[in-house]
């Protein structure tokens, strides 16, 4: 079914960053308006599809445009062609939504910054990136919005780049990213070497003739590529630098829309992972991996922002589990997705709006009993949190909570330890959450002096109002009769669930309650009842330490990576240097070297003259002598 | 009376007798030539060479050549040596100790070398007939023989070499031609400058060298009335190579006043 | 209406025109210099649009007998290939000129040999690529190096004179290596049919393996050392950081080309069974360009030398891709080739602004220049992206095409290679950081931005770089099928998917 | 008597002359020893002409005597001239083109 306004998805937010950003200095006053005008605009065209295809049957949901012919040499044929189906169109409601959200709040956030013009230019062409990703029809096109997406993020995150430090996490973002990247170019290599095509169609056609050896390869590489930009374990040191960007965007790109493009490409590419095991399993012990390796880091950070930063890398962790588990999972991937959307963009705004009533300080140590200062901030900052750790009628108790039930029914010890995994990880989000709500709003004041807190403006509060009720009842909607698994049926071909499951649904919930309690309980001990220090103390236990230094991942980067990278570096360029060109100028020495050595026989003696043509007769003669021998 | 010599000179033993007798003393000579100090001897040690080479020539019925070379060549080209030796100073002998670091070693092993390898080659090398010996070419006497074949194929190499010749003697009279910068005095200028000069001593003309003296060479100043030597007596030339004999030992003692 | 010979005199009209201008009228060399290139460019691409595209011979062929002694002809002619590389240099010229405009004060000599030169290179770089007679093509490929020599050691900076020499000789050395196998290819079309320099015809010569592998060796060294592959390239860098900005544009992004340009058309055309037993070791060489080159650019301090070592990797991916003998591969290598011509050209054009405002060209003496020029620093930090491959421009088609190319008969190569994108970033970002981001450094704050004369000399090269980006099927149709005919004559097929053969949409 | 023994001979001076030439130090011996070297030569012209039985050696060898007359008399004026402005009749002294 192919539609015609598919285009100006992207068209529009592309049209209107570059207006933004070749307008200049006129288009100051109405620019970030028309920005948000353009997202919200762009949201429309996302329901008109959402609702064309709500009206076709369940098969030819798919609306398709093809653009024109973008590469076609020999049997490489890529069109620049769209495509939206029932994945995608998820993915489109909520970036242009909660985009469109992020919009209006960064009208107030960047009222007083005098290159606002510039960040809204950035934010739609963000929009107009991560939609050209999720709509993109082969993986060619997925990976132009891929690379666009991760150059926006450079782009954000170093929006004041003239503080040096922000700079460099811009920098370490878009590497990590590159770094991912590879992976995915690679993935489409081996696609087109082994299959010929690289589109998604074409792809999923012919992936059953392929060998497992190729598809496990494509698998693998797919998997970086997810790992580079979903912030999961190899690569995911950018994602707590990447709070250098103002909240607006760590609110977006890196909670929302951005950091998920990884599950996207994992469930996109089901064909794949079902036909390759081996990776499908090393993406589910990737998720379970990360998903512990943010919670702990998120429990030892003392930044409000990176602390939601590690509780995001952690979340991603369960929606790549639960894309790992296989066609069961991917549905309940994508609804913990779709729900994190909320509850989490919800909290980043609120921290914004806490930072921006505190005069951008970030040390919850130096926050503390906001709860009277700020209340809507509070009120959305608190659904959010109830949701996140999965309190029963919250959005998160239905995403989260499935993906443990699928993980303990992978059966075997596999489901064991993943289930166990998840479940810690339940524990552990309950405990870091409350600590972050109870040292901000809970507890007494340990502001500076200069701090006032007020409540945000209407602009800031409203859109975080509005991701809380998305947050409350979210998780309903999507469970009520199953409405998102059957609606995701057709592109990830669910196994009929088998009956042998490990745990009932019912006994998986009370255990993860359990253990939610248990956490929230702990940290109220620790956080709420005894007093808490402005200056984090030191003599804490070695975990706590590797905690707040990220798990030694930057270390282990720097040392394994970076430095020897460097070494390298300067050793190929000293070898350069004296070697190669060397070698081209002992050439020019030479030639000086052996005309002074020639020169000395130029003695200005006749007589010795006269024995040089005499030697020369004398080969001569020998010469004959030799040859009549 | 040639004929005769030339004939007895054809048969296998003279000739042998001839040439191993003038041979070695030809290469002696030779090497005299390089190892005798002065130069007036290797000229001479060098017409000797010529001379014998000469009579080599005769003995291979070369009789035209053998000619020319004595007359030509030993007569003229060695005379010209001499002639030059006697410009240049006749014994102005040099050192034989070698001043360019090395070459000396360097030359003899070349040489010993290239000798060697030459004396080998011609031993191995097989000239394929035994020497035709020239008895029917001559027929009708060498020079005549030559005449012809100079005269036929090679005319036109006779007629460039004679214009080498005419180039060559243009040549030498332009290279040792120096031009005068002042002219030449007049016998005039001679005398007016002899009376316009300060003294008149020398107005009288100044004796001749040799005169009043025991010996009439011409490197020795004549004497002065009051028995001096007159230095200006001597050419420049011996002066500056130097070769002016002390006058004392001719000069007269004065007597001693007996009346 | 002889074409090619018609483009080759106009810059040479112009140069009588500006030699022959009074000292009254000096002011006006500049101008006539830029109408000079730009009717030239013009009557290209009245040619281009001429050109048919599935006829694969050459077309547009003027011959005229030169030396006939020898059997040497004055033959031009054009393929798809050719075709491209000529609109790349005649386009790049008057961009060139109209940048560089104040480049050409204080060299040694005057204004107007700078532009007499500088088209009397344009003149060669046409020839050099229309050339489809051996003798002619050595020609211009010796005679080109004379007015490069003369602008760099005229114009330069820094050590000009041994960087121009430098140059010289290095390229001389590569000329006679080819000089040598032309004289063998002479000699050889001598015994099997008449003495003949024609491309064409010394392609069906046969010859043993030996000698072929020798001969090929005489010409690949030449081109290895003109387009630089890693061991042949340290002449590089000092003549691209000696020269003016607008020559290291035309050394770069033209000279260079003549090597990767002759490697397709007379490595693979004249030898194809010693292309078969060099492939591997060509391609290392090519991989080892690619991560050395990139390293090499991350430990620059100069930012021209960045630049050229950038340049280096580039040049490694188009050998690769020409070698990797698929018809993505080559398309992909041809494309590369016009795609780096403008990429090159847009970093060393906004590189010589940069350092002809700030008066250094080390990159730690800037700082902070998005606050105080952001045109320029957006223009730079734009041909950036466009040299690190981001999707969206000109290069990343190119290079992807190469990689996917490469990958399908060579997948080690390709694999390494693909690490070079993440090294690309590194090479970027780390002077754009360096240069554009942070605060504003001492001497930095006075300079002044891009004025509208620069402002309308990189507009087309950004404007070709995002329109080749989204669009490259107009130059990808002309090159496709003059690619897949050498691949085809060379005796290579694309390796066809390993699934049973059929290819799905 | 085989007439190649006068072809030893010939190589005897002429080697000797080559030797003089290097060794010794008054321009006019070092000429002497070339006209040495070519009256050897000669010799070996005419002795070749009686072996091989015809003239042309003689001829050859005649032509070498003109030509080495020419070159005595243009030699020995040299040898006057650079007498005249130095004094010296020794090779070593004109060694002006020193490096």
């Amino acid at each position: 079914m192919t539609s015609q306004s598919l285009v100006y998805l992207v068209a529009l937010p592309l049209f209107g960053s570059a207006l933004l950003l070749l307008g200049g200095k006129r288009t100051n006053r109405w620019g970030h308006l028309f920005a948000t005008a353009i997202s919200a605009s762009a949201f429309g065209v996302g329901l008109y599809q959402f609702s064309v295809m709500l009206g076709q049957p369940d098969s030819q949901r798919a609306l398709t445009q093809k653009l024109f012919s973008w590469i076609s040499v020999g049997t490489f044929q890529v069109d620049a062609g769209l495509m939206v189906d029932q994945l995608s169109i998820c993915f489109v409601l909520l970036i242009t939504g909660v985009g469109t959200l992020i919009h209006i709040y960064s009208i107030a956030y960047m009222s007083h910054d005098l290159d606002r013009r510039r960040f809204f230019a950035y934010l739609n062409f963000f929009i107009a990136a991560m939609l050209l990703l999720v709509l993109g029809d082969s993986y060619l096109n997925l990976y132009v919005g891929w690379e666009g997406v991760g150059l926006a993020s450079y782009l954000l995150i170093g929006f004041w780049n003239q503080k040096p430090t922000y700079a460099t996490a811009a920098k370490k973002a878009f590497v990590a990213n590159r770094v991912g990247d590879m992976g995915l170019s690679l993935a489409i290599m081996i696609a087109f070497a082994t299959l010929g095509t690289v589109s998604f169609a074409g792809v999923k056609e012919h992936a059953g003739q392929a060998s497992t050896g190729a598809l496990t390869a494509i698998g693998i590489m797919l998997l970086v590529a997810a790992t580079g930009k979903s912030a999961q374990f190899p690569l995911q040191a950018w994602l707590g630098d990447a709070m250098a960007g103002p909240t607006p965007v760590s609110a977006l790109i890196h909670a929302a829309t951005m950091v998920t493009a990884g599950v996207y490409l994992i469930t996109r590419s089901n064909f794949i992972f079902d036909a390759a095991p081996t990776a499908q399993l090393a993406v589910a012990i990737i998720g379970a991996i990360t998903l512990l390796f943010g919670a702990v880091i998120g429990m030892a950070k003392d930044d409000i922002k990176k602390a939601l930063a590690a509780s995001t890398m952690s979340q991603i962790g369960y929606m790549v589990l639960g894309a790992g588990l296989g066609p069961a999972g991917y549905a309940f991937a994508i609804m913990h997705l779709l729900t994190h959307g909320f509850f989490k963009a919800g909290m980043f705004l609120g921290a914004g709006s806490v930072m921006h009533g505190m005069n951008d300080e970030v040390n919850m140590r130096r926050f503390g009993g906001l709860r009277k200062f700020m209340p809507i901030t509070f009120a959305t900052f608190g659904l959010g949190y109830l949701a996140i750790i999965g309190v029963p009628p919250f959005a998160g108790f239905y995403s989260k909570d499935k993906i443990i039930e699928v993980a303990f029914n992978a059966g075997g010890i596999k489901g064991i330890t993943l289930g166990a995994a998840a479940l810690l990880g339940a524990a552990i989000t309950a405990f870091y959450m409350t600590r972050v709500v109870i040292l901000t709003f809970a507890g007494n004041k340990r502001w500076d002096e200069k701090a006032h807190p007020h409540e945000s403006p209407i602009l800031m509060w409203a859109p975080m109002v509005l991701l809380a009720v998305g947050s409350v009842a979210s998780g309903f909607l999507f469970t009520r009769g199953d409405a998102l698994r059957n609606w995701l049926a057709p592109v990830v071909e669910p196994m009929p669930v088998h009956e042998a499951e490990l745990m009932s649904p019912a006994v998986v919930s009370i255990l993860a309650l359990a253990l939610v309690v248990v956490g929230v309980g702990l940290a109220i001990i620790k956080y709420f009842l005894s007093e808490v220090p402005v200056v984090a103390p030191t003599d804490v236990t070695v975990f706590t330490r590797a905690a707040r230094r990220d798990l030694m991942q930057d270390d282990f980067n720097e040392a394994v990576f970076m430095r020897p990278g460097q070494a390298i570096t300067r050793g190929l360029v000293k070898t350069d240097v004296a070697v190669i060109d060397g070698a081209v100028r002992a050439v020019a020495r030479l030639a000086r070297g052996s005309g002074n050595v020639l020169r000395t026989t130029q003695t200005g003696f006749v007589r010795s003259y006269a024995m040089w043509i005499f030697l020369g007769a004398v080969g001569l003669v020998a010469a004959i002598w030799m040859v009549t021998l | 009376m040639i004929n005769l010599a030339i004939n007895v000179g054809q048969t296998q033993t003279p000739e042998a007798v001839l040439f191993w007798i003038l041979g070695p003393l030809a290469v002696i000579a030779a090497l005299g030539m390089l190892l005798v100090k002065k130069a007036v001897h290797s000229a001479i040690l060098l017409a000797w060479v010529m001379i014998t080479l000469a009579i080599f020539y005769i003995a291979q019925d070369a009789v035209f050549l053998g000619i020319v070379q004595v007359v030509v060549y030993t007569g003229a080209v060695m005379m010209l040596f001499l002639f030059i030796l006697m410009l240049v100073g006749v014994d102005s002998s040099d050192s034989l100790t070698e001043t360019i670091r090395g070459l000396r070693p360097i030359a003899i092993t070349a040489a010993l070398g290239f000798g060697g390898m030459m004396v080998s080659l011609l031993g191995r090398a097989t000239l394929g007939r035994t020497s035709v010996g020239l008895a029917d070419v001559n027929a009708e006497g060498n020079v005549q023989a030559l005449a012809a074949l100079l005269f036929s194929k090679y005319v036109w190499a006779f007629e460039v070499v004679s214009a080498l010749l005419i180039t060559a003697a243009l040549g030498a009279m332009v290279l040792a031609h120096n031009h005068r910068i002042i002219s030449r005095p007049t016998q005039r200028d001679l005398s007016t400058a002899r009376f316009r000069s300060g003294s008149l001593a020398s107005a009288a003309g100044l004796p001749n060298p040799g005169v009043y003296a025991l010996h009439n060479a011409v490197d020795v100043p004549g004497l002065l009335p009051d028995g001096t030597a007159a230095t200006s007596s001597v050419s420049e030339t011996l002066k500056a190579r130097g070769d002016v004999i002390e006058s004392k030992p001719f000069q007269l003692e004065a007597r001693e006043e007996e009346e | 209406m002889n074409w090619l010979t018609t483009l080759m005199a106009l810059p040479l009209l112009g140069a009588l025109v500006i030699a022959a201008l009074p000292k009254s009228m000096s002011n006006k060399v500049k101008p006539v210099a830029l109408a000079t290139t730009l009717v030239v460019a013009g009557a290209t691409i009245a040619m281009a649009v001429g050109f048919q595209r599935d006829n694969v011979d050459m077309q547009f062929v003027e011959v005229h007998s030169w030396i006939p002694s020898f059997g040497i002809s004055y033959a031009l002619g054009v393929d798809a290939i050719a075709l491209v590389l000529i609109l790349l240099s005649v386009l790049l010229a008057p961009i060139v000129v109209l940048a560089g405009w104040n480049e050409p004060n204080g060299g040694r000599w005057g204004v107007k040999t700078f532009y007499v030169l500088m088209l009397v290179l344009e003149t060669m770089m046409i020839g050099v690529f229309a050339a489809t007679d051996v003798f002619l093509f050595y020609v211009f490929f010796e005679a080109m190096l004379i007015p490069v020599y003369f602008l760099i050691g005229g114009y330069g900076t820094g050590e000009r004179a041994a960087a121009a020499v430098k140059f010289l000789l290095y390229s001389l050395f590569g000329g006679l290596l080819m000089l040598v196998s032309i004289i063998a290819l002479y000699v050889l079309s001598g015994e099997q049919g008449g003495h003949t320099f024609d491309t064409f015809a010394l392609s069906h010569l046969k010859m043993s393996s030996m000698t072929e592998n020798l001969l090929f060796l005489g010409f690949f060294i030449a081109f290895a050392i003109k387009a630089p592959v890693w061991p042949f390239h340290t002449w590089l860098p000092d003549a691209a950081a000696a020269a003016t900005p607008g020559t290291s544009v035309l050394l770069l992004g033209v000279l260079d080309k003549v090597g990767t340009f002759g490697m397709i058309r007379y490595c693979l055309t004249l030898f194809p069974n010693a292309t078969k037993t060099f492939t591997p070791v060509i391609l290392t060489l090519a991989v080892i360009s690619i991560i050395y080159g990139a390293f090499l650019a991350i430990g620059q301090k100069d930012i021209k030398r960045l630049i050229a070592f950038t340049s280096i990797s580039h040049f490694g991916f188009i050998t690769m891709g020409i070698f990797a003998m698929t018809s993505q591969g080559h398309s992909g290598a041809t494309l590369y080739m016009f795609n780096h011509g403008f990429s090159t050209a847009a970093l060393f054009l906004v590189a010589g602004w940069m350092i002809s405002r700030r008066g250094s060209s080390k990159i730690a003496d800037f700082g902070g220049l998005q606050r105080v020029t952001p045109v320029m620093a957006w223009t730079f930090f734009i041909a950036g992206m466009s040299s690190l491959a981001l999707p969206g421009l000109s290069s990343f088609v190119s290079e992807f095409l190469v990689l996917v190319g490469t990958y399908t008969r060579y997948p080690v190569a390709a694999v390494i290679g693909t690490f070079g994108i993440v090294l690309a970033a590194l090479y970027i970002l780390i002077p754009v950081q360096k240069a554009l981001h942070g605060p504003v450094t001492a001497g930095n704050e006075a300079l002044t931005d891009l004025n509208l004369r620069e402002k309308i000399a990189i507009a087309p090269v950004l404007a070709v770089i995002v329109a080749l980006g989204f669009y490259p099927s107009p130059l990808l149709n002309v090159i496709n099928p003059g690619a897949a005919h050498t691949i085809a004559n060379a005796g290579f097929t694309d390796p066809l998917p390993q699934i049973n053969g059929e290819v799905g949409k | 008597m085989n007439a190649a023994n006068y072809l030893y001979v010939s190589a005897l001076l002429f080697t000797i002359g080559a030797i003089g030439v290097v060794v010794r130090r008054n321009a006019i011996v070092v000429f002497m020893c070339v006209e040495l070297m070519l009256n050897a030569s000669n010799l070996a012209f005419v002795t070749f002409a009686r072996i091989n039985g015809n003239l042309d050696g003689q001829v050859v060898a005649f032509f070498t005597m003109v030509v080495a007359a020419c070159e005595v008399v243009v030699g020995l004026a040299i040898i006057v001239t650079i007498y005249r402005s130095r004094r010296s009749a020794s090779v070593d002294d004109a060694s002006l083109l020193k490096r």
